[in-house]
């Protein structure tokens, strides 16, 4: 009883972050409303059973991509006042998605309508690490790989992008 | 019990429509970029509500590549982000048109 | 009915407890410190409230207190007032999992000496210590500063780096107590301490909190001598207060993890298992205070290298390594 | 025996290839050495297998060319009675030639080109001769087309020459497109090209309109390659090349080719009446046609060319009328006079100082006897004096048209007789205009080489004297030729009467034809051609009636394709295309504005007019 109500004043908290994210001038401020709709998130993974995956999703998501999004909008010096200049988001360019929303929304309503399993419930259930753990390593053993190999291409994806004109003369001075 | 399964999918068709609309609408590229993050967490609830449905781990494992998945994406685009704003000293996603018609 | 309001009851009494202790440390560190680097530096260090300074904590307090609480003209406000916050509440919040001693029976029933036992309190850990960096991000942010952005934007690179060495030290922890649950881990060292087991990963472990510390030598962020005091150069009155007190609550919950998770936590001969735990805990802070007295500062690029060319190398290694030798051990 | 067989397809091949790949790098006389070296021994090598063809003759299979499912031609010789004759005579005439082209091309800087063609069309020729298969027969008939065209425009680098030999190659060509399709049908009815095969099976196809569509089609063929009506006009043209190729091509060989592929299949030709009236009408209507022409013609090489295809014309008549070894005869003999008097025209051309037209010549005996006995020679076989193998073999065609006795035949024999006569008539005018007189050039006179009049006393003699070979029984003879190749049937049983009055008819034009010479030309008067004159010049204008009818239909036939068709249709067609790709794609790049966020839309309504699909498919399901 007291999950379910948790559950959809999470829900709430995270769309109105959210929502309050998209809107936003200033990309810090929309990067801090998506950290609270991410722990809102994670609150409800916590809740439909997967702690270690809400755990995660702090660490991975707040901890790690919103710092590195934070990182790069203050290394780049976007202020409110030069992002205030650029990004203003007109009423007008909203009806587009409002209209795409609506049919969305209709579409996902037919959806779950026709889709009997939709009306069970989710029940209490939880993974303990060590299942999560002995799923990922044997049975997506392959995938873990893949995306490892995923996450190094990334690496040097990066630092290749990142190097300037005069680190890159400098490197291959060197090599 | 928790919480009927299709309420849960509404709460994340939502959250996946306001990322999207969030792409759609600003021209920040970091804003672009935190709409694409905000559609990733919702494909993530749906998975972990599978995976409740279920009570199979494979959706929490799902998710959690789709972090690993995200992480990569978002040193990619960053990196492409600081290039990009050090050609143009802007990161509005309208000036780079290069690749128009 | 009652079962519910009892775990509440108990937990709030914990929390009370923990913050009494915690802020109560946390103002004494401070005194320490002070009169610590004072004996090494061969100064006297603060002594003139109270016998021996011992009311110095007090004093600042008031003077904090009492101080105008200033707002840069072009700060952002909001953010500005809240980041303080951020640190120290994060700081606290790590305490939540924190087990100070073995679980006690009270009326028939088990309670643990921690806030929550957490299955997964590791991670727990590492994510709400993730969140302490947008406490000095923020505040330096807001401050609208060109030392305190550039004071942020090093704390931010930093923590990036480090996090993921702190991150991968305690896999191999996690591997030999097999378990995320902190009370588990000191479990598991009752015999020997996994200091003594595993040496390279405490090691990498105390450097990474060294950096999460923001403490010499790694309090680039702050650097009086080059960013005027760093992000929080604007603050001034309770707000940096709040700044200078949640550094040192974080030396205390830095100092209690790495009692957890190397030194064997409450376990140790004839004493109680607290005293066992506090002491561990003050011998840490010692020795925290001892390198800031005893070390320079690193340059920001030498930071970077030893952190990605070093630490994290070490630690994948050792994770390997650990990992080995456990297969081969057949546990 | 068979060694000797190949030797005579091999040795001119070898020689045209060694003189071919190598000829360039060999000293002066070597390649004339090695072309007329390897001439003669093929003929050497005739002369020693002839005893071979008797009878039945000989078969050598040497290997499988193609083979296709049931389709297969081998390379295999067949050396009967008439391939004998045949080849005997190409390699003789061959021999003889190739001594006088020694001579003739002694100064010219490309001799070795000139020798290593004029092998390989022997070797193209005896192919013919002696292919077993009509393929094989095929690539030897395309051969000789191909090295007449090499050798009629063997100086090309005058236009004209080059001009003649593309003109050549191409009125052939028609010809040999008719051959080519008889050659297809032929197989599709017997599912083989074997020459004895379907001439074995011709039988079956007797009375058919099948067999007289392929009987025209090989006369059509053969039209081609023999210069007659209506495929003639490259004959005089022709005259362009050295005179040697005149004398080999274009007298003795490959003019007669097509008189030998109609004998070759006889059988099969015969089994038409219609074929066989339409081959007699093509050769008679040939030999009046360049007979007349022959009166008007200026160059004595051209007087001669016309005269050939008169005679071609005789020989198709022969075949005609049913007679083989009339045709064979006549063949036969023509090349030995016909070569002499080419060859002979080549040494009068040198002797007036490179001059062709005889309106410049004129007082020739003074200058060399030798050549006026050897040119006289040729001259009364082609008019048919008496007792010359002109006379008898042409006599024979005609008395075979008399002997028939139908009113169509008896119109054949009175044309053959008239043709006769006008054939005595330019033959005699030739003379006057050549001997008679003084010289009216001025060129200063460049004498013959040696070599280039002993080989004419064989041929002089075997002209004069090859009437021997099917001496009819009138004047003793055993018709020796057509039991040699086995057609008794083709030995006239006159009643000695109707002997002496063809003999006599045939005396009587002869001489008939000398008097209205030596009355016209005995002295020298100059005429501009004009009216008939330049009708039959021009050669009844026929290359002009080619021209306004097929040639300018197919110019503007062409030129409606290449702009109509080709830059019309095609083209406006393909840059039509193009041009709507290019302007749907100028509008459609306004689609590509580089916004991501349109991008997205797009990928966005696409998505919910997929997902919105699947939806109302199960809503209504």
């Amino acid at each position: 009883m007291t999950a379910t109500l948790i559950f959809y004043l999470l829900g709430a908290v995270a769309l109105v972050t959210t929502a309050l994210a998209i809107i936003q001038r200033n990309p810090v401020y929309a990067v801090i409303y998506l950290v609270k709709s991410i722990f809102a998130l994670a609150l409800i993974f916590y809740l439909l059973g997967a702690p270690l995956v809400a755990a995660l999703q702090v660490i991975v998501y707040a901890g790690a991509i919103m710092v590195l999004f934070l990182f790069v909008i203050m290394m780049l010096e976007i202020t409110p006042v030069s992002a205030r200049k650029s990004s203003a988001p007109g009423w007008l360019s909203w009806t587009p998605v409002v209209l795409v929303a609506l049919v969305l929304a209709v579409m996902t309503l037919l959806l779950i309508g026709l889709d009997p399993v939709a009306e069970q419930g989710i029940p209490r259930w939880h993974a303990t690490p060590r299942d999560f753990g002995y799923a990922l390593f044997n049975e997506y053993a392959l995938a873990v790989k893949i995306i490892s190999f995923q996450l190094s291409f990334a690496a040097v994806g990066a630092f290749h992008i990142g190097l300037t004109e005069r680190r890159r003369a400098r490197m291959e001075k060197d090599s | 019990m928790i919480v009927p399964m299709e309420h849960l999918l509404v709460l994340a068709t939502l959250l996946f429509v306001l990322g999207f609309s969030c792409v759609l609408v600003r021209r920040n590229l970091i804003l672009i970029l935190i709409g694409v993050e905000i559609m990733i967490n919702a494909v993530g609830l749906v998975f972990i509500g599978a995976a409740a449905l279920w009570q199979q781990v494979d959706g929490q494992i799902m998710v959690l590549l789709l972090m690993a998945i995200t992480a990569a994406e978002v040193a990619i685009a960053l990196a492409l982000v600081v290039h990009l704003h050090q050609r143009k000293q802007s990161i509005d996603v309208g000036l780079f048109d290069e690749m128009r018609g | 009915m009652a079962d519910t309001l009892f775990t509440v009851v108990l937990i709030l009494a914990k929390l009370a407890l923990i913050f009494g202790v915690v802020l109560f440390m946390a103002a004494y560190l401070v005194l320490a410190e002070r009169k610590i680097l004072g004996r090494m530096q061969l100064r006297y260090g603060p002594n003139r409230v109270g016998p021996f300074g011992l009311m110095q904590p007090l004093a600042d307090v008031i003077k904090l207190l009492t101080k105008e609480d200033f707002l840069p003209a072009r700060a952002d406000k909001w953010l500005f007032l809240v980041a303080p916050g951020i640190t120290a509440v994060t700081a606290l919040l790590v305490f939540a999992v924190v087990p100070f001693g073995p679980t006690i029976e009270v009326f028939g029933r088990t309670i643990p000496a921690a806030v929550v036992d957490l299955n997964v309190g590791v991670l727990y850990f590492l994510g709400v210590s993730s969140m302490a960096v947008y406490g000095v991000v923020l505040g330096g942010w807001a401050s609208c500063s060109k030392y305190s952005l550039l004071g942020s934007v090093r704390g931010l690179s930093q923590m990036v780096s480090y996090e993921l060495s702190l991150g991968l030290s305690l896999v191999p922890v996690i591997m030999m107590a097999r378990s995320f649950s902190l009370h588990d881990i000191v479990m598991a060292q009752a015999s020997v301490p996994f200091l003594l087991l595993n040496p390279v990963a405490c090691f990498v472990f105390l450097i990474c909190i060294l950096a999460e510390s923001n403490r010499i030598p790694f309090d680039l962020p702050e650097a009086e001598n080059e960013l005027v005091g760093g992000f929080h150069t604007e603050y001034s009155g309770m707000r940096f207060g709040l700044f200078f007190v949640g550094e040192y609550i974080n030396l205390v919950v830095l100092g209690s993890l790495m009692t957890v998770f190397f030194l064997g936590g409450w376990h140790g001969p004839w004493l109680p298992p607290v005293v066992w735990f506090l002491i561990k805990v003050l011998m840490v802070c010692g020795l925290f205070i001892w390198i800031r007295a005893c070390l320079p500062r690193l340059r920001y690029d030498q930071l970077m290298n030893l952190g990605w060319k070093v630490l994290l190398p070490v630690s994948l290694l050792n994770i390997l390594v650990t990992g080995a030798v456990l297969l081969g051990l057949g546990l | 025996m068979a060694t000797l067989l190949v030797l005579i397809l091999l040795l001119p091949l070898a020689g045209g290839v060694v003189n071919a790949c190598f000829g360039n790098r060999l000293p002066r006389p070597v390649p004339v050495f090695i072309a007329t070296g390897s001439v003669i021994g093929s003929f050497l090598a005739c002369v020693g297998s002839v005893t071979a063809a008797a009878g039945d003759g000989y078969r050598l299979t040497l290997f499988t060319w193609l083979q296709s499912g049931n389709f297969t031609a081998d390379v295999g010789l067949l050396f009967d009675p008439l391939a004998a004759v045949m080849a005997l005579m190409v390699t003789g005439v061959a021999s003889l030639i190739h001594l006088y082209a020694a001579g003739y091309m002694e100064e010219d800087p490309d001799q070795t080109r000139f020798f290593a063609l004029l092998n390989l069309f022997v070797f193209a020729m005896l192919t013919i001769v002696l292919a077993d298969n009509l393929l094989l027969l095929f690539l030897g008939w395309e051969g000789v087309g191909f090295c007449s065209y090499g050798l009629i425009g063997f100086w090309y680098s005058k236009k004209e020459n080059a001009d003649a030999g593309r003109k050549a190659f191409i009125v052939t060509r028609i010809g040999d497109l008719f051959f080519a399709a008889a050659l297809l049908w032929l197989f599709a009815l017997f599912g083989t090209i074997g020459i004895e095969v379907i001439n074995g099976r011709a039988g079956e196809l007797a009375g058919t309109t099948t067999v007289t569509l392929l009987a025209l089609l090989l006369l059509l063929g053969a039209c081609g390659k023999s210069a007659q009506l209506p495929l003639m006009t490259w004959l005089p043209d022709a005259m362009a090349g050295p005179t040697p190729v005149s004398a080999l091509i274009h007298a003795a060989t490959m003019v007669t080719a097509g008189v030998y592929l109609l004998c070759r299949l006889f059988p099969l030709v015969s089994l038409s009446p219609l074929a066989m009236a339409a081959i007699a009408l093509v050769g008679v209507a040939t030999a009046l046609y360049a007979a007349t022409c022959a009166l008007a013609q200026h160059e004595i090489k051209r007087v001669l060319a016309y005269s050939t295809m008169s005679q071609v014309g005789y020989m198709f008549l022969a075949v005609g009328l049913g007679s083989v070894s009339a045709a064979m005869f006549h063949l036969i003999t023509h090349a030995f006079f016909k070569a002499l008097l080419f060859m002979t025209a080549g040494c009068l051309i040198n002797l007036a100082g490179h001059e062709n037209d005889i309106r410049r010549m004129g007082g020739m005996r003074q200058r060399s006897q030798a050549v006026f006995w050897l040119f006289s020679a040729g001259l009364v076989c082609l008019a048919g004096a008496p007792l010359t193998s002109g006379f008898f073999s042409k006599d024979l065609i005609l008395a075979t048209a008399f002997a028939k006795g139908d009113l169509f035949h008896q119109g054949l024999y009175g044309l053959g007789v008239l043709t006769a006569a006008l054939t005595s008539f330019y033959c005699f005018r030739l003379a006057y205009l050549v001997f008679g007189g003084d010289f009216r050039g001025e060129e200063l006179p460049h004498a013959p080489h040696a070599l280039m009049l002993w080989p004419l006393l064989p041929l002089a003699v075997l002209g004069l004297g090859a009437g021997l070979l099917n001496l009819p029984h009138l004047l003793g003879g055993h018709s020796w030729l057509s039991g040699w190749l086995a057609r008794e049937e083709d030995i006239l049983h006159l009643s000695l009467d109707t002997e002496y009055l063809l003999v006599a008819t045939a005396v009587g034009v002869f001489v008939l034809g000398w008097l209205a010479a030596h009355l016209r030309y005995r002295r020298f008067r100059e005429h501009e051609p004009r009216g008939l004159r330049q009708f039959l010049l021009q050669g009844w204008n026929f290359d002009a009636l080619f021209a306004r009818v097929l040639v300018r239909p197919f110019r503007a036939a062409g030129r409606f394709c290449s702009h109509g068709i080709e830059t019309g249709v095609i083209e406006g067609l393909l840059a039509g295309c193009a041009a709507t790709c290019v302007s749907w794609g100028q509008r459609l790049r306004t689609l590509a504005d580089g916004r991501v966020n349109h991008y997205l839309y797009g990928l966005l309504w696409g998505m919910l007019l997929i997902v919105g699909w699947f939806l109302l498919r199960a809503v209504v399901s």
